[in-house]
């Protein structure tokens, strides 16, 4: 009967008879929940990214990212093209929410282990290795320079940068990119013990941090701590600003919201809506934004493969980069450090350090240096935002 | 060598050069800084500070007291009783 | 002298003596901040609306919704309409914030009672024939079939259902849609008991649900609510995107906030900002704005006194036929229903179900069917949300 | 008959067939789940979910402990005490 | 080496080298945070001015305001432009934001002290009068009419209200005007005491409030002030939407904040969004994209310097206004007033009327008049609101 | 007298008049309010209003008790126990 029919084509199922590859993306969509929901990768992320992946690709849904003609206003992308890519092309495309993220995240962290330990700081800095040696061979292999860079920064193991680095350079690869940081930060109790075996020996592994500090002693004590933390963040971010102007949307407001979290009590209402409504409402729309991307025709080719292979390469190389830096280091310096210092340089805070300190206490239950790969993971994050800015003004 | 080789090549030198660089002068910068604040800033201010134990809370205090007193009270300093 | 006839030119009061009728809307704007506040009819959104549409009636205000030339772009629409059109046509008029308070519903809504008396939620869909019956009816006086849908889905009981159909379908009967679907909402209190005597004899309100349970054990206990409730709106969301894709943007998220809320502190902050500040921040904008619709010549016309009857009789015949879609289940069924159950099948939750248990204990002390009414209460949600996505696919 | 009518009476037809069948599938669905979850979940989780009870609360709880801790503790799990 | 020159012309050093008054802004920025952090110094507000100016003047950035074609889309506007000048033309310059903030500013607003000494609110009108003086003086020195008028709104003494305007009439000079009306605002425990010394002897600041009230006790004490609390917001903002219809934006949304809070718990989500979440967020980014707007060529000129210091004048004669109509009344009245509540018919909200409280206290410690001043200040706010709106009704 | 002055000038008057026009009619209409609500209102509801108390501890008892009844409970009434 013509009702029946009618009532048929409403529904998705012809659709997805046509295009079946439509039922292995809700599968994948499925997995992505389980990995986020029971094996806790990331949560806060994956489990938006994968729901928005879900009804993105219900065909009729109008849920999914589409390429659309770039002169519409917003208006009319909403009118024509349904919420998702009116979220989309107004929070995500334009490079809007990962900076603001990044605020939030700047008025969650402490700058007081970098400062007690400075120069661990610098060990940040080999640790993005990873990015350009994954970005030439992604060159190699065929993706031009913009993909490549967007491919080689997920090994700055930096959620937002990743994500920012991508919308600038690449955007179509936006999605599996983002999976891919996120999955591998998530793993990164698996990756970094992993490299870690493979390039460290257990002899460098029970160097006692604390032991090189009181062998060691460092000549500048910290008096105020309180007036540190405030100008610190100005000073860096002036700094970063200054070298990587490209950097700034990052750095800056990354910086900006640590401020405004140090000052105290009288910007207390700026700090609060910067880590909490701010950031949670960011986390939510970017989430479902960028998992609203995958659809089948979109998700579903050879490239997606490569980068999360490439992916990976980028943090394993990333990780051992920072523990070799460390080892030359220690080859010319009196004051050793312990090479699990350079791996978390990596970022991917504080995870990262949980994991090294970990390691550490299995080698030598007396060696705590949470504390001291704090340093280096932080800083971290400053390296993989340097090196986003470094690869956007060249390549945008 | 194809040109996408080579600029692939330089942005790995002048990537790692500049995250080098901005890592070492960071460091720089905080000694620095540390120098200037042990030197200028008077320690009677060195308490641990507030924000960074729990300014979730202070805001909620602040918000709270403006709300209470319409903005009329001002929260000028908090600190923990011993 | 010139001076004071600058000055009362800068007033609106020529205009009101030109256009008396506004002087009306102002006191039909007072009424509902009367019936908001005093009365507490869903304040939460009267309030809002009752403000916006005061605001919006003074001539040189700028506060009211006009038509307006959609090719021009948000920054135009805020330069040359005000920052209300501003509002109206960059999160109303894109369908954009129905969605999003549906996802903060979904984080305060709690599928539990539904699972526990699953085959309850059946009767959550003959409680939408005052949908269609209202839009036949409406058809044949006059009114076209995008507004007859508009018409009808008050019916649904459901606010954001409402308002998300009538932007899709007619957009121009946006604010006395509104203004019907909440009041009548806030009604519930007088509408349900009133249908339930005319439908209803003293015996059928007397059965009692615990006792049926305790005389026809459910077969399969729940051993795992966690679990389940977090796989709950997973699986229902996918079901409906499948059948009726044009109801994702409402159930996609409605199930979006649940999830969240469901996994539990793994994304509390996910949950805080869908059910906390996302939701209120919403509502805010929606209520001011959807009042500001409400200008005289707009809202001053036989249309809206019609929606007024129109969104009345829907209502009414909702709960009736949910009503009497348990009488004929109980022709058949041993296992017996009170026929509360099927007017609370009206949704508006959670008030439609406080009042059925209300009646309940009225007529005896010792029957609770909370429980049990929320279960097609809440199935109303989602009955609502799929008449609506049929009505969008086939008018839209 | 005139042909909104006519449309607007299959409307009523489709709306309520889709309406009915969606929430007869939903049973379906519910049913489902609670067989397999009641097979193949461990009844070790079947404690009240934290969330169902105090999300809120919760929510607060790990913002506050993310900032206390700088994010580096994390909630594992969150138990009432008996 | 052609790769360190790559590098170097990467940084924004050269450019600085070229255009060296870029550093000279980037002073200004870190005294201005000085102000905000040490100063305390309207720390809310001057922080993320301060802080969006700081990364607005690094070359390369792209977080500086710029003048853009008109006709972009918001989402062309974020590609060509870069987030900062996103938020600034989506939220700023269409005004958007202040009158969102003035909603904030309603909901943490009691108008219990006005409502209890209503007859003192006539004294915020006097103290608008250093908006009119400037403008004129501003339109001899050369300033056209609406420059001349955002010049002279500083004196309103109300930060929403002078930015509001200023976006209206004159957005080229919202940085300066912002930086000048916040400033001074911080000033006013030093403005105030100046201009009072200068305008008032001993025994006109001995007159005790409180014993005035005992002599001539008013005839209607108030029976329900949680009543008149609900309908008083109603009231007025009727009133002012009726004889100042452009105001609307500022006074409506300021009343609609004061309702949600007066209705109390059943609105109560509506005033924690408000006076939370909305008002929060609202200046980080009002804040930040203002200070953006202060690049070196738009704010290193004469007018920024004639802008700093007529802002000065407008204050102090706003100041002196309201000091000398309550001379006058007294003259008139036998139940005399202090000049004190005069001078905080300024606004500056609730500064003034603590340090007119301040100044009282010090010339007889028993003479509380807190409450008192809290009428007239509150009422300021009115009065610049309502001026703001007689400029945008007849200049723009 | 240039036309940019004289407007100038009139702005002061029309602006200074409406200010004081207005403000004076806040306070008419503020007394009448007044009158009429001791008339019309019965003084039971006399008690503080709650909101101008503590808004933000009542909008958090409310959101609380939304979710942890998953709105089926409703606040009707706070009062602060004596
Ligand atoms: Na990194
Ligand atoms: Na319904
Ligand atoms: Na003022």
């Amino acid at each position: 009967m013509d009702l029946l029919g009618k009532l048929y084509r409403m529904t998705a199922i012809q659709n997805i008879v046509d295009e079946p590859q439509i039922l292995l993306m809700i599968l994948i969509a499925f997995f992505l929940l389980y990995l986020g929901i029971k094996k806790q990768y990331e949560p806060l992320l994956l489990v938006p990214i994968a729901f928005g992946m879900l009804i993105a690709n219900f065909p009729g849904g109008g849920m999914g990212v589409e390429k659309i003609d770039e002169n519409l206003t917003l208006y009319q992308i909403a009118k024509e093209h349904g919420i998702m890519n009116f979220v989309y092309y107004s929070l995500i495309k334009t490079g809007f929410l990962p900076p603001i993220i990044f605020m939030g995240v700047g008025a969650l962290t402490d700058f007081g282990p970098m400062l007690r330990n400075l120069r661990l700081a610098f060990f940040g800095a080999a640790a993005q290795i990873g990015i350009f040696t994954v970005l030439i061979s992604a060159v190699l292999i065929g993706f031009d320079l913009k993909e490549a860079a967007s491919l080689g920064i997920i090994g700055g193991a930096d959620g937002p940068t990743a994500i920012y680095t991508t919308i600038k350079l690449a955007p179509h690869l936006l999605g599996p990119i983002a999976i891919a940081a996120y999955s591998y930060m998530a793993l990164v109790p698996v990756i970094i013990p992993l490299v870690v075996r493979l390039t460290t020996n257990k002899k460098e592994l029970l160097i006692n941090m604390k032991q090189q500090d009181k062998l060691f002693p460092s000549k500048t004590p910290i008096k105020n701590m309180q007036t540190l933390k405030i100008l610190f963040p100005i000073g860096v971010g002036s700094l970063v600003a200054l070298l990587v102007p490209s950097s700034v949307p990052l750095i800056g407001l990354l910086m900006f919201g640590n401020l405004v979290k140090e000052i105290g009590a009288s910007t207390g209402r700026l700090h609060k809506a910067a880590s909490d409504s701010i950031l949670n409402i960011a986390t939510i729309f970017l989430g479902l934004a960028v998992g609203a991307t995958m659809t089948a025709h979109a998700f579903l080719k050879m490239e997606t493969l490569l980068i999360i292979a490439g992916g990976f390469v980028a943090f394993a190389i990333s990780i051992a980069g920072g523990v070799y830096a460390v080892k030359v280091y220690n080859l010319l310096a009196k004051k050793k450090i312990n090479p699990l210092i350079g791996a978390t340089g990596l970022s991917a805070v504080p995870m990262a350090s949980r994991v090294a300190n970990e390691i550490a206490l299995k080698h030598d239950p007396n060696n705590h240096l949470l504390q001291y790969a704090m340093a280096s993971n932080i800083s971290g994050v400053i390296g993989s935002a340097v090196a986003a800015g470094v690869l956007i003004s060249f390549l945008s | 060598m194809e040109p996408t080789i080579s600029s692939a090549l330089s942005l790995l030198l002048i990537g790692m050069i500049t995250v080098f660089l901005v890592l070492f002068l960071v460091v720089v910068t905080g000694n620095l800084l540390i120098r200037l604040v042990n030197r200028f800033v008077s320690e009677e201010l060195a308490q641990p500070s507030p924000a960074s134990i729990e300014p979730n809370k202070l805001a909620a205090i602040t918000a709270a007291i403006e709300t209470i007193t319409q903005g009329k009270g001002k929260i000028t300093k908090v600190e923990k009783v011993k």
